[in-house]
């Protein structure tokens, strides 16, 4: 199993999907303990993303994923944009020049991703980011040893409700302190439907 | 949603547009971004100052742009900070070689994206430094934490760091300056109305018909707490109260008072709020160097103010008093 | 009714001392009056410039009292007309030998009462002129009712005849200069929402959730019609064409807009509406002289906003730029 | 039958128990056709020459209807303010010096007080302003022989109730032009309520 350009583009096609639905969803989430505008920032972003990737010839997966990145870097703005913009340049980076990943190049470069976040966030697992799916990812990732399209669904899915418990240390929900308890992260919500993407993208056949 | 708007996704373009032909000759557009510069960008032998956020915020941040102030505002949507590349090319305009700084009010995404823009312009040779301003007292002030969030203590920074900069003083004791002026300014605020963010459509939060939020943040952010709305008195008391017990401040201390309102509330409500806070300061033996009444950082049309103040000595007094040309700041 | 106040019937007396502790070397308040003068009223060989009207206008009118425009400024209870005892005090407190002229919005009561005043002035040996204000397209202009009312275009006339009289007219010219901006200027309003008196402590009129109200007055006065919420294009279009229809200008004029916000809405929206209105001058070969937006005659906190065009000519063009020092129009 | 200082008193404090009463009521007349504030207006002057008026002693009517205009002057402003203090004015210059006063030097000042009013507001009959009771009220004392308490009530309540089909040429509800008729004019109540305070007065016993 490999992934391939196509594959990545599904896979953004069906994030976008997601995000669009949820929009405001998102929106709502944010407005409990942020300020309401991340469905607006994630929808704007990805939406741009998918017009940009769609009309673009594409020979490698890492020049896909440049795109995507800088889409979201110049799109999305806020907290978000330059997570995500750093999640999926430092992907891109680790695969440069690739037409086809394997499992342990992707493994890899969704873990440099992960550094990247962790870089520019200056967060770490605990604090109420989208740090707190993207870690659990990784590691899951790292136990199996092929893509496996239930345990990134189960795996994003899980860590994503788990960040209800969880005070915010780090991004706008930070100022709420113990209030910010009982509420779904953000952040976390559109990094489990990326996710979900990437498992449905699976399913149907890398 | 009431406003007066065209398509929601387009605000801040049409604002932005509308705002460069109110000063044809002050300011210009740079074409394809949402940087409002001087028109006479960059000017020579003088660091550069680019500020920027969310829009939503209006008059900051393009206002401030203007001689004595401000070189660049860089906007964003409303409420979300701008991206890198526009906060880039609001440093490549500005850069006339001596630098530019970059002034970053305290909130995740506006340090992230500034951030960004700073090593993309370091990577082309720009020397980029960065303030971020940390003014709200609502927020508890802890390293292990996102901190305090800049609000309207923001424009005294763009205010005296301008002068400095005008005066032709070096990066070094630009940033020095503005490192100063980030100590020793403490704001708070409150809503009694929230505001809507045209493309959501909805309040950001609701607050009942005897309601207020004490704490607020710029964005809608919930504050400290939510309580029954009192009277002026009362509500300048309480602020100045959480102002004060952070910035210790003595008898015969002098302060520059900055009496911000959001958005929807009457200008005599804020005076009626001067008039309590001057009472307050009076009463302690501060002495009020100077007051600004009016909207400065705002957040929509929410209801409500915030109250900043800033300690001065003689060299914040000179710098606070010199020359602005800034549409939103004339001296 | 969701203010930042203290007792209902007192806004206009705390508003005023909070405005005076801002501007304490710039202004103040006559003991046990609402007035409020320049410092250092009265100004000697210049003629004596008074103005006022009911409170909840603000800025308007305390904010334009300082050197380059207002020497007085006499405030009313909320949308109320001063009395003449007060207007009466004003014009003694600024008289400095070369007379006062009286700077009037077109309303039966503010006429009343300032012609009263005027009455009682003349009986003490002091020369009294008036000019009365009526900009309003939204009402028709009849010599046989009270004709038009006088609303945002009243700070032009403050601004223009503040720099004449600065410069040493005398009280002809003052007065002349003053009927030509009158004759040049013409205004008209609309609102999304509502204000509401603090005594009277409910919302003046009432709008569905999609209705706007096109020609309304500053006091809330119905306007010219009642339509459902359009974009910003639309009803700048509407507001120009009400507007242009009245003043015959030709491609080539020139003219200075005002784009005055009513209270709440939000700065963003004004500069919004700034783009269309420059849209349409500059379709028509209107040349923009300067354009102001903000707030600066005001309803309390209703949503809404007003467009003024006055047409210049070489000497009101150079009277606008002239200084001024006024709080809340420096130039 | 003769009015007296103590008449006159009484006449004020009953003009401004029922300008109390109906405070809201004015000021709700004036929401719809003019700016809402009459009933504040004539709340605080009245309360004020109440005040005024019982703190001070009286040899004289002319004195006491002195006062009544120079509070009203400087306590009601608006275009109500200017009016009623003219109308007392020029009442309080017509009676100068009176202590007693007949039928017909009562019938001169209230005649006096309406060429006040119209020289003031530069109004006249059917423009729906005060004048509109003010008017009917000197034609009928100049009909009647002697103080006539239903007469004043009568004509005072027909003329204000008048005003309703009149279309407003003068004052604040001009604006409106035909979107004037049928309401009320707040003025003219406001004088209604006066007379009719005048007509206990006379009911009374003066
Ligand atoms: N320091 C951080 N590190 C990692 N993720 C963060 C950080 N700060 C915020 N986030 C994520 O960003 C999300 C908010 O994004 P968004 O609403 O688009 O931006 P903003 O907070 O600027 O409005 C949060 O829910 C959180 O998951
Ligand atoms: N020119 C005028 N002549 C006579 N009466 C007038 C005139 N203009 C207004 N009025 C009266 O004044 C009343 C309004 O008074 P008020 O509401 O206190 O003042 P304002 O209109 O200034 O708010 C009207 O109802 C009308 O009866
Ligand atoms: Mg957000
Ligand atoms: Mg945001
Ligand atoms: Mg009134
Ligand atoms: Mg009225």
């Amino acid at each position: 199993m490999e992934l391939q350009v196509n594959h990545v583009i599904t896979w953004m096609e069906k994030s976008n999907e997601k995000i669009q639905t949820n929009k405001d969803f998102l929106s709502a989430l944010d407005r409990a303990i942020g300020d309401g505008d991340h469905g607006i920032n994630m929808a704007r972003g990805f939406n741009e993303v998918v017009t940009k990737i769609k009309e673009t010839d594409y020979s490698t997966v890492s020049d896909v994923l440049k795109d995507v990145s800088m889409t979201l870097l110049s799109k999305v703005g806020g907290a978000s944009g330059p997570l995500y913009g750093t999640a999926f340049l430092k992907m891109s980076t680790s695969l440069k020049g690739r037409e086809k990943i394997d499992y342990s190049l992707f493994v890899n470069a969704v873990s440099e991703a992960l550094n990247g976040i962790k870089m520019r966030g200056k967060a770490s697992t605990g604090e109420k980011t989208l740090v707190d799916v993207w870690e659990p990812i990784v590691e899951q990732l790292q136990k199996d040893s092929d893509f496996e399209a239930v345990t990134i669904e189960t795996t994003a899915k899980n860590s994503m409700e788990a960040t209800k418990a969880i005070e915010a240390k780090k991004g706008r929900a930070a100022y709420l302190g113990e209030r910010s308890v009982g509420h779904l992260d953000p952040g976390s919500v559109s990094s489990y439907y990326i996710f979900s993407a990437l498992s449905e993208v699976i399913k149907e056949g890398v | 949603m009431k406003k007066i708007i065209n398509d929601p996704n387009f605000v801040v373009k049409d604002m932005l547009e509308g705002f460069v032909a109110a000063y044809p000759n002050d300011v210009k557009l740079l074409p394809n971004t949402t940087v409002v510069v001087r028109e006479d960008a960059p000017v020579s032998n003088k660091v550069g100052l680019v500020s920027g956020g969310g829009s939503g915020h209006e008059p900051a941040h393009a206002g401030y742009v203007g001689k004595g102030m401000l070189d660049a505002a860089v906007a964003g949507e409303v409420f979300t900070s701008p991206t890198p590349d526009q906060v880039l090319e609001a440093i490549k305009a500005v850069d006339s070689g001596e630098g530019v700084l970059l002034i970053i009010k305290n909130y995740t995404g506006d340090v992230m994206n500034f951030e960004m823009a700073a090593e993309l312009a370091e990577a082309e040779g720009i020397n980029v430094q960065q303030v971020v301003v940390n003014d709200d007292v609502a927020v508890e002030d802890s390293s292990f934490t996102t901190g305090r969030r800049g609000i309207a203590g923001t424009v005294f920074v763009h205010k005296i760091v301008g002068a400095k900069a005008t005066q032709g003083a070096s990066m070094e004791e630009v940033k020095a300056v503005a490192e100063k002026v980030v100590a020793n300014v403490r704001s708070i605020g409150m809503a009694l109305t929230p505001c809507i963010v045209p493309a959501a459509g909805k309040p950001s939060f609701e607050l009942k018909d005897n309601e207020m939020e004490v704490g607020i943040g710029i964005h809608g952010e919930p504050g400290i707490k939510r309580t029954e709305v009192t009277t002026a008195h009362d509500i300048a008391t309480e602020l100045m109260e959480k102002v004060l017990d952070d910035m210790n401040l003595k008898s015969g201390d002098e302060v520059a008072v900055m009496i911000n309102g959001l958005g929807a509330t009457p200008e005599m409500e804020l005076y009626i709020v001067n008039k309590e806070v001057n009472n307050i300061l009076t009463e302690k033996g501060i002495k009020i160097y100077d007051t600004f009444v009016g909207e400065y950082m705002t957040s929509l049309e929410m209801a409500g103010c915030s109250v900043t103040l800033l300690k001065v000595d003689e060299e914040l007094k000179s710098l606070l008093d010199a020359e602005s040309k800034a549409p939103a700041f004339r001296r």
